[in-house]
């Protein structure tokens, strides 16, 4: 299985996100942020980091970049996409998923080892999880605190569309603990905490970030 | 506009040397080398390239006695370029240096942080390195003085905004305080960077006809005087009484987006073999670079200065050729290969510009609308400058002060344990490294709060390597000889107790002004020792950094030699962490106690004391404990080992349970204060399932060995003297700095417009 | 050149730390009469000839700002 | 209640990479028309009674913006 992690210019954990790819047992393949090329992927991982330096807004102007308007098209359709931080906000911003993602209440940077509670293990990037099952994962921004209106956050949780949550306090002010969220139909998922930090015991503080990725290879051959 | 024609025309027209920083000898010397008066932008050219911070004139023939330690196997290129160059085996090569960018920092703590990191960052690179990681040594007033709440908050956003955008894990470095350091914080930050033996570049111009090529960032007006101004001269009192930059307030703003499609764009170019010599532009922007490759090249250069792309187009020549605006480069790069280089730096939306060539000449000519504007010797300006001889004395204060004796007998152990702990600096610095990015790359496998970071470097091998900076100034300024080789020494430990094996030395010495003889005698003093230290420990100096002028009127910081060590992990698998995460297991003193309370945490902290002598030093305790601890940990024969330093056994205990909330039940021989609290160095704390194994080890090694008692339950207890239970520890050590600083209120204003501190 | 500016604030419901952390700092060093803070974005745009209004209006709407979240306040040149 | 606006821009020889990335995205969404772009800060404070022009300068020069860098405009309301 192939999955592609898009690079932007000051895009930093994409190395980190093809590591995870490898060790989950697929093959990374880089993608350029600027080509209107998928490259025939299986899948897309839209890496951490600060594309365009996140200038204007955290990932506003990469969502408007060619290769993201390929990747929104291809996900009406099904294709696998996640987001993780940076890529998370590129996707609201592109407007794949909805709320969006503001400073931190606190108004730092914050990198801290986090717990997670998943709530969906049935998405096509947790399904290697069992429902209710915490992890602990880094988690690492400053513009991660989860926000919309109240009634669209009444309508989120309605649909049973948030897929994991902070548990054991919440590191930026998100509204309702939400860590990241999911499109309706379960293929598109975003989140705030770093899973490909949490990969090999030697570098991270647990190996539970592996779970994301072994998912979509799952997903992949039920399908 | 002032050429070289008019100035060979108009020998006596009026120049301003003196405001530009020079002394009467040193315009007269620029004269004697030109046979003729400068022109305007030569003489902005050799008064930037002269001041203290660009030309090492004070420190100079101090720094000598580094180059003159006996050579490393390990060294595969010495000081005198951006960086040192390290050999850590299997073809890997390792280059690092610790930069201060204190001035600045003062007056726009967050852009004087970040471009502070920027800078490092750039050394690195031109090296030919992937920079890896970074650290950062600070310093700040008072912890619950007013302005240390202005500059705190700000310096560490910086560092972070910077570093963290860049995709550089931050893997360590030191937070003190102390009131010497109110009007002069400082920041000293560290890059690490990694490439293989091939791929080292040198900043050198070669080769007549290839061409120099500008890229990055356009020049703009920021920092222009900044070297000479911000960096060099000590900040005067204004008319109205007003601390402030007595100068143009000449700072720089960081872009490190920009300079991150800088890293991207030179890495490939390195793997593509594009450039014959690289520099960047720090410091006296295009006047160093150029002066500097050309210098150390064997031809001549000349430079169009039209072709620079700028940002604001009133510059003047003499400003474009000063301007600091950050994220620029310089390389050589052949004609052949022009185009292939531009097109990788267009990939990389980086701007590029030929701006000159390689001449067959021994001159640096600079044109300007078609007129010459400069046509120097690029020796003279880079290499030649004053050197200087300073006076020194040994402070006048000094017998006073070492006479002064310490206390040494605690009233209440259990109160000062408490108070050492939370002190501003003995408490935990979460705050401030959760502002850091440290899993970026994914290669960190040891971080703060850890003794050391530690970073693999080959995922196939597990090759790695440690980093730890320590600058204790108490020590030093209680004798500056023997504190800086204690700093020396515990950068060594904590490497070491990690379980790799020390290598090679860098350091970045801040100290007040070289005009002072107290000062510079301090200065000479430190050199001495670090250098005496290493040729002791066997390991060379392969780069640094001098920052003077740290004053604030007459008075100057505590001397600030702040010592980074680099060491070698052959599997990163089996360095040993810090804190206690097993129940059962027996914890151990390696080493020997003396009641040393000179410049102690203990004495600052519970009686607000500096004065007597520092621990003795003991660099054979020292090698004999790191040789223990990488067999050690090579063997795998400890779960944990920390290093005991500021606050002593105390310190250590506390760190090492309250990381995973593992207690102890201990006892200590001897007299208390000094078992709890003393200095003495060349110690540390491991647990261990196999103690008899570890004692036959450290009696082989010459190391004496302690047993303290076992790891388990919920308090730390000391058999007899004390009790205290993790939570109220926790609770001691965790509230200090989030109660100074935390408030969101304090985060006003500190990240200026046009900076994101995000994502 | 003609300057156009645009400023750009969180919605009313979305809450601002960032102003709320400027009107507690303000309080704590005694300016207590400023009653509340929303800390914005502003934007100053040259634009070549004439401004286009509704070509500006939509890039402040829809790349400046953010509609989730933000609401938009144009300044067109006023001669 | 009065409503007080204080816009803090970088001063004009500092860059701006913000405005500089956002000046980079309208042109590769086409609009070319725009010809520089400064990003500052916006603060929007109500205050309470009459607003103190001294007090407000004070606040806006030292705690909202460091003139180190940065240039700051006071909007008093206008009525
Ligand atoms: N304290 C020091 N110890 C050893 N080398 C030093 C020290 N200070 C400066 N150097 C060396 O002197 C050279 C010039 O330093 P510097 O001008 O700071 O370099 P750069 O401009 O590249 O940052 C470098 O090779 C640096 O490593
Ligand atoms: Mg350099």
């Amino acid at each position: 299985m192939r999955i592609g992690v898009i690079t932007f210019p000051g895009s930093l954990d994409d190395v980190d996100a093809a590591r995870a790819v490898r060790l989950a047992g697929a093959e990374p393949v880089p993608l350029w942020h600027g080509e209107h090329d998928l490259k025939d992927v299986d899948a897309v991982v839209l890496p951490g980091g600060f594309s365009y330096g996140d200038y204007l807004r955290a990932g506003a102007i990469a969502a408007r970049s060619p290769l993201v308007q390929d990747v929104v098209a291809a996900a009406r359709t099904g294709l696998p996409v996640l987001g993780i931080c940076n890529g998370f906000q590129v996707l609201c911003e592109a407007g794949l998923l909805p709320g969006a993602l503001t400073r931190n209440s606190h108004l730092h940077f914050r990198n801290r080892d986090q717990g997670l509670l998943v709530e969906r293990a049935d998405t096509a990037w947790t399904s290697s999880y069992a429902q209710g099952q915490t992890i602990v994962v880094p988690v690492k921004n400053g513009e991660g605190r989860y926000v919309a209106a109240d009634a669209d956050l009444d309508r989120l949780e309605g649909e049973g569309r948030v897929v994991v949550r902070y548990v054991g306090g919440n590191p930026n002010g998100s509204s309702r603990d939400i860590a990241g969220v999911t499109s309706a139909d379960g293929r598109v998922v975003g989140l705030m905490p770093h899973p490909e930090h949490a990969v090999e015991e030697l570098t991270g503080p647990s190996t539970d970030g592996l779970g994301f990725f072994v998912s979509v290879l799952q997903s992949a051959v039920a399908a | 506009m002032d050429t070289v024609e008019l100035a060979a025309k108009s020998p006596d027209d009026q120049q301003p040397w003196a405001e530009l920083g020079l002394k009467d000898d040193e315009y007269a010397r620029i004269r004697e080398i030109l046979g003729r008066r400068p022109t305007t932008a030569e003489l902005a050219m050799y008064s930037v390239m002269w001041s203290e911070h660009c030309s090492y004139k004070s420190s100079k023939v101090h720094l000598r006695r580094f180059g003159d330690l006996p050579k490393s196997d390990a060294l595969l290129v010495g000081m005198g370029e951006n960086a040192g160059v390290v050999d850590v085996g299997d073809g890997w090569a390792v280059t690092f240096k610790v930069e201060s960018h204190n001035h600045p920092s003062y007056v726009e703590p967050y852009q004087g942080a970040a471009t502070g990191v920027g800078g490092i960052v750039r050394d690195i690179l031109t090296m030919g390195a992937r920079p890896v990681a970074v650290m950062d040594s600070l310093r700040f007033g008072a912890a619950d003085a007013p302005d240390t709440a202005r500059v705190l908050p700000g310096v560490v956003a910086g560092v972070g905004g910077y570093g963290n955008c860049l995709g550089l894990p931050n893997i360590g470095g030191e937070l003190l305080f102390d009131d010497c350091y109110a009007g002069n914080p400082l920041v000293n930050a560290l890059c690490v960077g990694v490439m293989k033996h091939a791929d080292v570049r040198l900043a050198k111009a070669e080769g007549a006809g290839n061409k120099v090529v500008l890229f990055g960032a356009r020049t703009g007006g920021d920092g222009i005087g900044g070297v000479s101004v911000l960096a060099s001269e000590t900040f005067d009192d204004s008319a109205d009484g007003q601390r402030g930059p007595a100068k143009r307030p000449a700072v720089q703003v960081g872009d490190p987006f920009t300079e991150k499609l800088l890293i991207e764009a030179c890495l490939e170019i390195f793997a593509a073999d594009l450039v014959t010599g690289i520099q960047d532009l720090g410091g006296a922007g295009i006047s160093c670079a150029t002066s500097e490759l050309a210098a150390a090249g064997s031809g001549g250069m000349a430079i169009d200065l039209d072709a620079v792309p700028l940002r604001d187009s009133t510059l003047t020549p003499a400003e474009i050729l000063m301007s600091e605006s950050q994220e620029r480069m310089c390389a050589i790069v052949e004609p052949g290969k022009v185009e292939e280089f531009l097109a990788v730096c267009a990939r990389w939306d980086v701007l590029a510009t030929v701006i000159g060539e390689v001449t067959d000449g021994d001159r640096l000519t600079i044109d300007w609308h078609g007129e010459r504007i400069v046509d120097v010797p690029p020796r003279t300006v880079a290499l030649e400058g004053p050197v200087y001889e300073r006076p020194m004395s040994r402070p006048a204060d000094l017998d006073a002060l070492q006479a002064d004796a310490p206390p040494s007998s605690s009233a209440d152990l259990r109160a000062d344990w408490l108070a050492v702990v939370s002190s501003p600096d003995g408490a935990d610095k979460t705050w401030v490294t959760e502002q850091y990015d440290r899993y970026v790359r994914g290669n960190t496998v040891l971080a703060q709060p850890e003794d050391a970071g530690v970073l693999r470097i080959d995922e196939q091998s597990n090759r790695g390597i440690a980093l730890a900076l320590d600058g204790n100034a108490r020590y030093a300024r209680l004798d500056p000889y023997t504190g800086t080789q204690l700093n020396l020494a515990e950068a060594y430990r904590n490497v070491a107790v990690s379980g790799a094996r020390p290598l090679a030395v860098t350091n970045c010495l801040n100290f007040g002004s070289p005009e002072e003889p107290e000062v510079m005698w301090q200065f000479a003093e430190a050199v001495r020792g670090l250098a005496d230290g290493c040729r002791a420990l066997g390991l060379p100096v392969t780069g640094g950094n001098v920052s003077l002028y740290n004053q604030t009127g007459e008075t100057a910081i505590n001397p600030t030699p702040v010592v980074g060590v680099l060491g070698v992990h052959a599997d990163v698998s089996r360095r040993v962490p810090s804190g206690w995460r097993a129940e059962g297991e027996t914890v151990l003193l390696l080493g020997g106690t003396r009641p040393e309370f000179g410049g102690s945490a203990w004495a600052a902290v519970v009686h607000g004391h500096l004065g007597g002598l520092p621990p003795v030093l003991d660099l054979a305790a020292e090698q004999a404990l790191a040789g223990l601890m990488v067999g050690l940990a090579a063997q795998g024969r400890v779960s944990s080992a920390h290093d005991l330093a500021d606050g002593g056994l105390a310190q250590a205990l506390t760190e090492s349970a309250l990381r995973y909330g593992v207690g102890a039940r201990l006892r200590v021989e001897g007299d208390p204060t000094a078992a709890l609290f003393a200095e003495s160095g060349a110690r540390a704390v491991v647990t261990t399932s196999q103690p008899d194994t570890v004692r036959t080890a450290a009696q082989a090694a010459g190391v004496p060995v302690t047993e303290l008692g076992t790891t388990g339950g919920d308090a730390l207890v000391l058999d007899g003297l004390l009790d205290l239970p993790l939570a109220e520890l926790r609770e001691a050590w965790t509230a200090t700095l989030p109660a100074l600083f935390g408030s969101p209120e304090l985060a006003v204003g500190t990240v200026p417009a046009g900076a994101v501190p995000t994502s | 050149m003609p300057v156009v500016v645009v400023d750009v604030v969180l919605k009313q419901e979305i809450s601002d730390p960032q102003g709320q952390a400027v009107l507690g700092a303000l309080g704590r060093l005694g300016h207590s009469g400023v009653r509340s803070v929303r800390q914005g974005k502003h934007f100053v745009l040259d634009v070549e000839g004439e401004p286009d209004e509704a070509e500006l209006r939509q890039i402040a709407e829809t790349l400046l700002a953010n509609p989730v979240i933000e609401d938009v306040e144009l300044h067109l040149p006023t001669d």
